[in-house]
């Protein structure tokens, strides 16, 4: 298991030839990017900060919380922050298991984890030249995700 | 000695700093850091009960703090 | 929308490329390995093949259903056929979309079905030198997976 | 005019052949290429019910086969 906050690109090959060994039959990963609408707005980009030392425990904590949720399983994940342009990855979680439903189920637990307790923030920059921070506790539902 | 209190994102926009210093009272809680964060300009876009970390780690108001502490108000996680 | 079955080494990246746009916000991916131990036994490899022009046919109708299912996702998958060794991909699946949990549902979805209906047969070599082939409904459900 | 017969994966290696040519009467079903089937050598390793193809598409053994037509006998599949 491993968990990092990175300041450059994230390489999701990496990430799964980094879980991969020949005890594992399915690797999962996901990839986080930055989408060009949210909330009915034109975005142009992200701004991506972090309480750092914060961000790396309680990432690191989820990860092992995978692990131990799914015995077997191998869990790799990496944050990015900074500025980031549409389609830039976010973030990437990659998930091994001998067998795919672990798999699975361990990537989509970080990534809901995640959503829900690292300390990371995000700023929206509109293409109308505006931009404002991204409150998921302030949305509907639907338009909080990813 | 003060305790640091750190800010972040919109918290940060908000009062104008990411970071302010609090010489707290012995006993002093983190209720008694945001008290004192309510008396600085800006503070009335604070909701009414942050999310709190004391040294890194989440914590809650009436946790006690002590000298030194890196004390954190957390605004809504957005990370992903 | 894609399927392939192919004789070449998978690339779980390039999939990963090909279902990128800037109006999904998440991709996930599956990839499946062969793994070194099967029931107990010690696999040294594995041999796919396939009823190629049907299982095209059904592979092609999955990620179609996937992407009906969950509109909006945009989905890719490559099965390979011959001998590969062990922790080498059989296949890649890659689903993007707005929103995660579409995204997550798609990959696991087209897997899903993959194995109940796609004419694909694979042979384990054994670390003994005997073979077999794998017939996923005569063992127990723990051994089945992936 | 026959039809082509199929086999893959186990069934082939049973029967020791991947392809059976069967010249069916008129309004032949699936069910009498099955028949035909067993009268070979090693199809008592074939199961009660395989599954079948008309034409690279699931079928039932009730179903009609046509001058032409390519059946297949399915293997349990072990894909992914």
């Amino acid at each position: 298991m491993r968990a990092a906050i990175v300041q450059r690109p994230l390489d999701a090959a990496a990430l799964l030839a980094e879980v991969a060994a020949v005890g594992h039959g399915a690797t999962t990963c996901f990839v986080g990017t930055v989408r060009d609408t949210h909330a009915g707005r034109h975005v142009s980009g992200m701004d991506y900060s972090a309480y750092e030392a914060m961000a790396l425990h309680e990432l690191n904590a989820i990860v092992a919380e995978a692990e131990a949720r799914f015995p077997g399983a191998q869990v790799v994940c990496e944050h990015r922050t900074g500025a980031l342009g549409l389609g830039e990855a976010s973030v990437v979680i990659a998930a091994a298991h001998a067998h795919r439903a672990p798999a699975f189920d361990a990537c989509r637990f970080v990534i809901e984890e995640l959503k829900q307790r690292v300390p990371i923030w995000k700023r929206e920059h509109y293409v109308d030249g505006t931009r404002a921070w991204v409150d998921p506790t302030a949305m509907a539902p639907e338009g909080s995700h990813p | 000695m003060p305790v640091r209190v750190l800010l972040f994102a919109s918290y940060a926009e908000a009062l104008g700093r990411d970071e302010v210093a609090f010489d707290p009272a012995d006993e002093a809680t983190i209720a008694d850091v945001l008290a004192h964060l309510r008396t600085l300009p800006g503070a009335d876009r604070l909701p009414p009960r942050p999310l709190v970390a004391v040294n890194a780690r989440y914590a809650t108001v009436t946790d006690a703090i002590r000298s030194g502490d890196e004390i954190a108000i957390i605004p809504p996680v957005a990370g992903g």
